[in-house]
């Protein structure tokens, strides 16, 4: 009979209620990540004096500046490198990037693969809409095959990145993704992906309805979300490369839920050993 | 008639050791065969079905056993078998009769060459229809004798002797059963099969061809008709005087006879096998045998208003309920108010609570995901009969109508050529259903272009009966492989431009094709595509486990509905947690799929 | 020579950078200021190599070398980028078996067994001390003692016998002479 | 009204007023898909076996599986009406706790035989309230209450016994054999019946399961305090939490009316105004379930529970 | 330990790495490319021994990305680059300018454009140090000339970048990069380390970008409770952001007031011989080390030469130059490049003085002696 109760969490304690109501578009699924990050935060007792939030360009880049804590809105496609000089230089801060799948993954995708290998304590969050939302919806990396954008105005003919396939190749230690109309899960994947010594990449599948929704006919907001729900099939809770709920019933596509979880070591934390360990051998 | 001695006796004289227990419906189907049947047809309807799936135990060399289309399509196959000088049977609950009275009213008219027995089987107490109407109207309005047996004896003998009777009066008998009698097991004698020589078909146009002029002709038969068979009744064991305390004389007939002769077994009684016509001359003596006169009868006082315009006087629904299925209680307060028996000690009842059980969806029917997201899509929804009449309550709540067999269509294209509703308008309806009488609707609907969806809900069997077979099922009422009707094929026939298949166990493709769908000007179909999880083939997915620790307790898994899946003792923010029962899932995963925490998972290792 | 710019010329490998380097902590030592610069090639090993000091009493004003006093040659290779450089009558040391080919022209020659020398000590790579040596001997660059001692303190200590050897080998034949002009 | 009079004086404790005497009632209930409908045929089976007149009534509910099933079983020198009338059932054989409950009253008070699994089928209706710490619908009273009330009563855990022999479904045979205990016969006539009337393959089991239940019946006759002990199932005790209020605080201003709120919500308690704002329109209905606070990407749904102020927390 | 300064022979770059450890730089970021890679070597190493982290990043633009995380964490951060790394951390040296981080970018110049001439010296970075990134902007560019100076100018590059909140920029060739020369390193301790303004008072009412006295506003550390928003568009004094034109405007004066608030503590630069010079060099790293050579020389030769070498080469020491060249006729600009540090000269004499070029593109260095020709040509006794 544990009692465990979401009532401590309130969400106007970790925003900048002053810059509301926020520049989202209604229905825009970034809002909904955002409070599951902040709920991850607040579960995992994070003082927000205690937390940076770096976060790059586009919609995902602007979601940083109404969290109530240390937050440095950066260049396009760069929030991971500032996040690495901030986490290795301040390794007592929680740092939590967020960031697009144009930001993460186009312009800054060389960044991505490093803090993936480098495997520093991080966080990255990135909002994956599919398109480019700010700029007027142009085709990003995760855009669909046939999927009518600016850019791509008869349908997009590029293959995409799955991202997550990509950070655990690259050797991120903590591959998740998630589903916004999950929040409870969502939040449950980002308190694991902040508590994981290294880096953590969360795919956050979000729902642009205004710029990509309507020109693709992906219904409204509600509808959007769903659909994104449905076409995921979790991966079980907790467990590294776990079996999945889809035989015989569903014809699915991408894993949620945690997707790699494995202990290598943390870059900063090494790194701090092994200087340790040259001071010590000169002064001995 | 037959007169009972002076003692309380039991209907029969059965000896357990020469009698086996056999349901109402078991014994009509061995009526029936002993009698010789060599057709039957049938359209399940509960409490009706058995009595054809009983029929179809029977050698095929035997006798025809099938189900049709609809109950005036196997009326009229009966009618077809009988025209042909063989016994026929058609079987059907009493809603079901209201569609085969078409045929019905005619066949009167012509009346039978090969005896020809309508088995009806009303649902007093509505234990699973949408009304409790008494068919002994119809007998009225077809002016059909109409046999009533109180036990599964007697249901064998009725239905044998009602083959006799209709070659003998040359018109067709309806036995009418009841709920209770159908699915109630008791000892009966059986018999021996009879083999007549088919007597083939009688050319006679005058008789067998209903137009105006011959019709004018048979009406005058029928009233010839009913004086004869009232004067049989006079010598027929079918009317039972069963002489007692003369100061109460009690009137009954079918089951409620037995509920008379439970509680005031020393009455006067006078059982009638037969309801209509009545045994005029029998009663006035039996009225005036005994000081005071009651009725007991089921539904509606059809008996005592007839007896009442005998000029006699007589009690009945003032001290019998008109509403519902009697019982040994109910007759008991009947008499006490009447005054007759005194009141039992009022015994204190045992002190307990009741827990709710009402009847629900099974774990993972597929009709559950379609009713989502018609809720989900705020859909005005005319539903139709079936299992999934269900979704009218919690925790679906997205039927707006359910009229009868076939309705919803046509339901849906008035409320749309009404005009003024905003929500999207859709008809669903389940693919037994849909063949019964929804195809005539959706021509409807097509060639009045009206702009409407129809879900159907194929989960590829007769559910709600308990899995019978269909035309779309490919395989008969006895197991044969035939010929499968393709939906879409038909659907597209008919000249619906939108038809679209969808997996039920896929929520979102489920809500996304029911969007397109409404959006659709015009009439689209979506066929909603798996089978029922307890007919034919058992579909187990990997079965679902909750994990609790990751559980929200925001129990939206619980709109499903689905009976494997309850409160946990444990709790979050104030609300239970959820589990689910192992041995209930069928692993149809709707609920992972709206499982905001990715909290249940497949049980997989 | 108070204000004077050498060069050690050779391939990559001779160690001509420690050469330099060497020279350049003795005469820092004699207090003396220096600039060190070298050739800086994607080529590491084999290419050309050359090591410059300018070396002045009191501050340098240009770092790089423009006119060569002494000019100390371990291969062919940098002979004809740095024989334009020569000031007149500038120290030339050449080692005869590698850099044996140096034309005419009005500087002081000293074609000598270098890389023999180090050869016969057992290592070839000792060459570029032994040239240190010569410098030392010929007594025009470097006090012999100063160069001893960085020698000492810079070199590897289980390179140290063989360098001292190389490097007494060096004064040697620097006192010497050799064939000059 | 002599007849009447003749009739009440007959209404003697112990005997069915206007009915047969000898005739005995047994009132088989369950759950659908438990089994009960074996159990009454081979009940009337044996009544048959006996040479008594049967009669044995089911009603077919509209749910197949999970919904309340039940079966009377008269048998007798004479049977007329096939249902038992309330308060004249001799045996009451539950194979579901709740359910025995349900038809308790049909028990003959003074004389009744109440036998009952104690196993707890949860109906999905029990949970159907889900406003806050709302109670389990399944408040059954625990076996000693009622135990106290009947003439003669077994509770057993049937479930077990049955699945100690590796079937759970075979709990139906192992109430079979404690009820052949109580009503008596020769077992071997019970047996037959059983063998009858169950899947060959399953009658080794089922005749196990019989002696399993005969076993438990004699030993709960010998010692029926310690079976009591024995047998009887921890009562559900549902935690009590403190009644917490809780509200749905809208921030008009911030929302921008994406709908999804009001799509999710599980209980339809929500609706865009004529401006496009999120209203609580159905407020009765609201569960406090959280979903339209997650799913708002706008935050301008918060729920706000309290505790009452006597609460310590 | 120490408590004299040791002289050490060191390498340029060298030199500048380890003037960065003693400015107090505990963070380096960096990506190699010659002719700068010596920095990031011996940041690997010095780094882990000052109890900081060396990182090598993927790319130029990344180390710089880190580098202003470091800052922004606190820390004070360096990178060093070279032509085409320098080009790609354009966009972050805007971002340090408009969001005020301090750190330091080494640009130890190379042969371009493009991939040019990796491994020949080059000053033709000037104008690009300047102006490089979008926008208007503010940045500090200081021009060390020696090994040594490589050492104290990277110390001073740390305490302009702390103390103005801004980018500042440490540009020599390669040449002087790869010149070893001896350098007197201080005793540990002995350098004044400075450091940037912190937020003091009410977390509340603290404006991360105030309008103080000396224009410089106080930075927030991350986990003191001031929990500020830092972001590149263009931003109010509260940190988050504006489009209002009069808003845009102060931002914008305050931010480039910097620099001339504070004109004193940055410019720097050597004047040699000009007071009497009719003809004064002007030139920067190897090109001034050539020119002091010829100046001694044409002095030696009785031509009346100076030299003017701005150390602080932006923003260029304006009055400093105009007072050392107010005898001169002739100013004689020397660079490695097609003639970029000219422009300003010639901006700056606006037509009263002859200006002429030197403008070295070949991947060689200026020769004194060219320099001397030059001289000698221009002057009046030739």
């Amino acid at each position: 009979m544990d009692e465990i109760s979401a009532d401590s969490f309130n969400i106007r304690d970790y925003l900048r209620l002053e810059l509301f109501p926020h520049f989202l578009c209604p229905g825009c699924g970034h809002g909904i990540a955002l409070r599951a990050l902040l709920w991850a935060i607040h579960e995992l007792g994070i003082d927000k004096n205690d937390l940076a939030i770096v976060s790059g360009i586009g919609c995902s880049g602007r979601t940083g500046a109404y969290i109530d804590a240390n937050t440095f809105h950066v260049t396009h496609g760069r929030p991971l490198a500032f996040a690495t000089g901030l986490a290795l230089a301040r390794p007592d801060l929680e740092v939590v990037v967020i960031t697009g799948d144009g930001d993460c993954l186009a312009i800054g995708g060389n960044h991505l693969i490093h803090a993936c290998r480098r495997n520093l304590n991080l966080t990255c969050m990135m909002l994956n809409n599919e398109v480019y939302g700010m700029t007027g919806g142009q085709a990003s990396p995760t855009t669909s095959a046939t999927r009518y954008t600016t850019t791509t105005q008869s349908g997009s003919i590029e293959p995409v990145f799955d991202a997550c396939a990509l950070a655990a190749a690259a050797g991120a230690g903590f591959v998740g993704r998630e589903v916004t109309i999950q929040t409870p899960a969502l939040k449950n994947l980002l308190r694991d992906a902040i508590a994981h010594k290294g880096f953590s990449f969360v795919e956050v599948l979000s729902d642009c309805t205004e710029i990509f929704g309507r020109k693709n006919d992906l219904g409204e907001s509600p509808e959007m979300i769903m659909t994104q729900k449905s076409t995921m099939r979790p991966a079980s809770y907790g467990v590294v490369g776990g079996n999945i709920v889809d035989e015989p019933f569903r014809a699915t596509n991408l894993k949620t839920g945690i997707l790699t979880r494995t202990d290598r070591p943390e870059y900063g934390a090494a790194y701090r050993a092994h200087a340790a360990g040259i001071r010590a051998a000169r002064k001995s | 008639m037959n007169i009972s001695s002076g003692e309380p006796q039991a209907p029969r004289a059965v000896k357990a050791s020469s009698a086996r227990p056999m349901t109402g419906n078991e014994a009509f189907a061995r009526g029936a065969w002993e009698a010789g049947v060599k057709v039957g047809a049938a359209y399940p309807g509960t409490p009706s079905t058995e009595i054809m799936e009983n029929l179809a135990t029977y050698p095929a060399s035997d006798l025809t056993a099938q189900w049709s289309t609809n109950e005036k399509v196997a009326c009229d196959v009966a009618i077809g078998a009988s025209f042909a000088g063989v016994r026929a049977l058609t079987a059907m609950k009493h809603v079901g009769l209201n569609v085969a009275s078409d045929a019905l009213m005619s066949m009167t008219y012509i009346g039978a060459n090969g005896g020809f027995v309508l088995i009806v089987c009303d649902d007093p107490g509505i234990h699973s229809s949408q009304n409790e109407q008494d068919s002994r109207y119809y007998s009225r309005l077809a002016m059909v004798p109409t046999l009533e047996p109180s036990d599964a004896q007697e249901a064998l003998d009725y239905t044998k002797l009602a083959f006799d009777l209709s070659e003998r009066f040359e018109s067709p008998i309806m036995v009418r059963g009841t709920t209770r009698l159908c699915h109630t097991r008791s000892l009966v004698r059986v018999g021996e099969r009879r083999e007549d020589a088919p007597k083939g078909f009688v050319e006679n146009p005058d008789r067998n061809v209903m137009m105006p002029s011959n019709a004018r002709a048979s009406h005058p038969r029928l009233l010839e008709r009913e004086r004869n068979f009232e004067e049989f009744l006079n010598d027929s064991n079918l009317i039972r005087w069963e002489p007692g305390d003369t100061k109460v004389g009690v009137i009954s007939l079918s089951t409620p006879y037995t509920y008379v002769k439970e509680v005031i077994p020393e009455a006067s009684v006078l059982k009638l096998g037969c309801s209509y016509p009545l045994p005029s001359q029998i009663i006035r003596d039996f009225a005036a045998s005994v000081e005071r006169l009651f009725v007991v009868e089921e539904l509606e006082p059809l008996v005592e208003n007839e007896v009442r315009a005998m000029g006699l006087t007589i009690d009945g629904k003032k001290f019998f309920p008109r509403v519902g299925e009697l019982s040994p209680e109910l007759v008991r307060e009947g008499f006490v108010a009447a005054g007759v028996l005194e009141p039992e000690d009022e015994q204190p009842g045992f002190d307990v609570t009741d827990t709710p059980r009402p009847p629900v969806m099974c774990a993972g029917c597929p009709h559950i995901s379609s009713y989502l997201s018609l809720r989900a899509l705020d859909a005005r929804v005319m539903g139709d009969i079936g299992c999934y009449t269900l979704a009218a309550v919690h925790p679906l709540r997205s039927i707006d109508t359910c009229v009868a067999m076939g309705s919803s269509i046509g339901n849906a294209i008035g409320l749309a050529k009404a005009g003024g509703e905003r929500r999207p308008i859709v008809a669903t309806i389940g693919d037994s259903t849909m063949l019964h009488s929804g195809i005539p609707a959706l021509i409807d609907a097509v060639y009045n272009d009206v702009d409407i969806t129809v879900i159907l809900l194929d989960n590829q069997i007769t559910a709600m009966t308990g899995g019978q077979n269909h035309a779309a099922t490919g395989k008969t009422l006895r197991g044969d492989r035939v010929h499968r009707i393709d939906f879409v094929d038909l659907i597209k026939a008919i000249g619906v431009k939108w038809v679209r298949r969808v997996d039920s166990y896929d929520l979102s493709a489920m809500l996304k094709t029911f969007r397109e769908a409404t959006e659709y000007q015009g009439v689209a179909v979506v066929i909603s595509d798996r089978p029922c999880v307890l007919d034919p083939v058992k579909i187990r997915g990997e079965r679902m486990e909750v994990d609790a620790a990751s559980c929200v307790a925001c129990q939206a898994c619980m709109n499903l509905g689905c009976p494997a899946i309850m409160w946990s003792d444990e709790w979050y923010d104030g609300h239970h947690k959820v589990r689910i029962d192992p041995d209930g899932c069928i692993g149809c995963s709707l609920c992972a799929q709206v499982c905001p925490t990715n909290s249940i998972l497949a049980i997989s290792n | 020579m108070e204000n004077f710019e050498i060069r050690f010329g050779g391939s990559g490998g001779q160690g001509l950078q420690l050469s330099a380097r060497l020279l350049a902590d003795a005469l820092i030592r004699e207090g003396r200021k220096v600039a060190r610069s070298q050739s800086y090639e994607p080529t590491s090993r084999g290419g050309l190599s050359r090591a410059d000091l300018v070396v002045a009493a009191k501050r340098i004003d240009y770092p790089l070398i423009t006119a060569l006093d002494v000019l100390v040659l371990l291969d062919q290779l940098p002979v004809a980028v740095s024989m334009p450089l020569l000031r007149p009558g500038a120290l030339v040391i050449a080692d005869a078996r590698r850099a044996g080919e140096i034309p005419e022209g009005d500087h002081d020659l000293h074609l000598l067994p270098l890389s023999e020398s180090a050869l016969a000590l057992g290592n070839e790579r000792a060459t570029n001390i032994v040239a240190l040596g010569v410098l030392a001997g010929l007594g025009e660059v470097c006090e012999h003692d100063t160069l001893e001692t960085v020698i000492r303190d810079g070199v590897p200590p289980r390179f140290l016998d063989l360098n001292l050897r190389a490097f007494a080998k060096g004064v040697e034949l620097g006192e010497a002479g050799g064939p000059g002009r | 009204m002599d007849m009447a009079q003749k009739v009440s004086a007959e209404t003697a404790p112990g005997t069915t007023p206007g009915a047969t005497p000898d005739t005995t009632n047994v009132l088989i209930v369950g759950v659908g898909g438990q089994g009960v409908i074996m159990v009454s045929r081979v009940m009337a089976r044996i009544g048959q076996l006996q040479g008594f007149d049967v009669k044995q009534s089911e009603v077919h509910g509209m749910a197949k599986r999970g919904g309340v099933v039940f079966s009377h079983v008269r048998f007798g020198p004479t049977v007329w009406s096939p249902t038992i009338p309330r308060g004249k059932a001799d045996i009451l054989l539950a194979l579901e706790w709740a359910e025995g409950l349900r038809w308790l009253n049909y028990l003959k008070k003074g004389s009744g035989t109440f036998i009952a699994d104690t196993r707890h089928i949860v109906p999905p209706f029990a949970c159907l309230d889900r406003t806050r710490g709302a109670k389990l619908g399944y408040l059954a009273e625990p076996p000693g209450v009622v135990l106290d009330q009947v003439a003669d009563g077994y509770a057993l855990d049937a479930t077990a016994l049955a699945s100690a022999l590796g079937n759970h479904r075979v709990s139906n045979t192992v109430l079979l054999g404690t009820l052949s205990v109580v009503i008596g016969f020769a077992p071997e006539i019970w047996q037959k019946a059983i063998a009858e009337m169950v899947p060959p393959r399953t009658v080794e089991v089922n005749l196990k399961a019989f002696e399993a239940g005969r076993r438990w019946a004699a030993a709960a006759r010998e010692n029926p305090e310690s079976a009591r002990e024995h047998t009887l199932r921890k009562p559900a005790v549902l935690p009590e939490l403190e009644a917490r209020d809780f509200e749905l605080r809208i921030t008009p201003e911030w929302c921008k009316g994406c709908d999804i709120c009001v799509k999710m919500c599980p209980e339809r308690c929500l609706s865009l105004n004529a401006l496009n704002i999120v209203e609580l329109t159905e407020p009765d209905r609201c569960t406090g379930c959280r979903i339209c606070e997650w799913l708002c990407p706008d935050f301008a749904i918060d729920v706000i529970k309290t505790l009452p102020e006597t609460a310590s927390r | 330990m120490p408590s004299q300064s040791t002289a050490r022979d060191l390498q340029g770059n060298q030199a500048c790495a380890l003037g960065a450890v003693a400015a107090g730089c505990r963070f380096y970021a960096g990506y190699p490319i010659t002719p700068s890679s010596e920095i990031a070597e011996t940041m690997s190493v010095e780094m882990p021994r000052a109890g900081g982290v060396f990182v090598q990043m993927e790319d130029e633009i990344a180390s710089l990305g880190a580098v202003l995380g470091a800052s922004m964490g606190g820390a004070k951060a360096m990178t060093a680059t070279s032509g085409p790394g320098f080009s790609l951390k354009q966009e972050h040296i805007g971002y340090g300018a408009g969001a005020e981080i301090p750190c330091v970018i080494v640009n130890v110049m190379r042969g371009g454009p493009s991939t040019g001439l990796p491994t020949r010296p080059s000053q033709g970075d000037i104008m690009q140090s300047r102006w490089g990134t979008h926008g208007d902007h503010s940045v500090i560019v200081l021009a060390p000339a020696s090994v040594p100076e490589i050492f104290s100018e990277t110390i001073r590059a740390f305490a302009l970048s702390e103390r103005l909140r801004l980018p500042v920029i440490v540009l020599y060739d390669e040449v002087i990069g790869h010149l070893v020369e001896t350098v007197e390193i201080p005793a540990p301790g002995t350098v004044e380390v400075a450091d940037r303004k912190w937020a003091t008072g009410a977390a509340e009412s603290f404006q991360p970008y105030a309008v103080t006295d000396d224009l410089v506003p106080p930075m927030a550390r991350p986990g003191d409770g001031y929990r500020t928003h830092t972001t590149g568009l263009t931003h109010l004094e509260s940190g988050f952001p504006t489009q209002e034109p009069e808003c845009v405007e102060r931002i914008t004066r305050r931010i480039s007031g910097k620099l001339v608030h504070h004109r004193e503590l940055i410019e720097s630069y050597e004047a040699a011989g000009c007071e009497d010079a009719e003809i004064v060099v002007c030139a920067i790293g190897i090109s001034a080390r050539a020119a002091r050579r010829a100046v001694n020389a044409a002095r030696a030769q009785g031509i009346k030469a100076g030299l003017f070498r701005p150390i602080t080469l932006w923003p260029f020491p304006e009055s400093a130059f105009k007072s050392a060249t107010a005898s001169a006729r002739t100013i004689i600009v020397a660079e490695l490049n097609a003639g970029q540090l000219v422009l300003e000269i010639e901006r700056l004499c606006g037509g009263a003085r002859q200006v002429e070029s030197i403008a070295r593109v070949d991947g060689e260095p200026i020769e004194p002696a060219e320099i001397e020709a030059k001289i000698r040509e221009l002057s009046s006794h030739g």
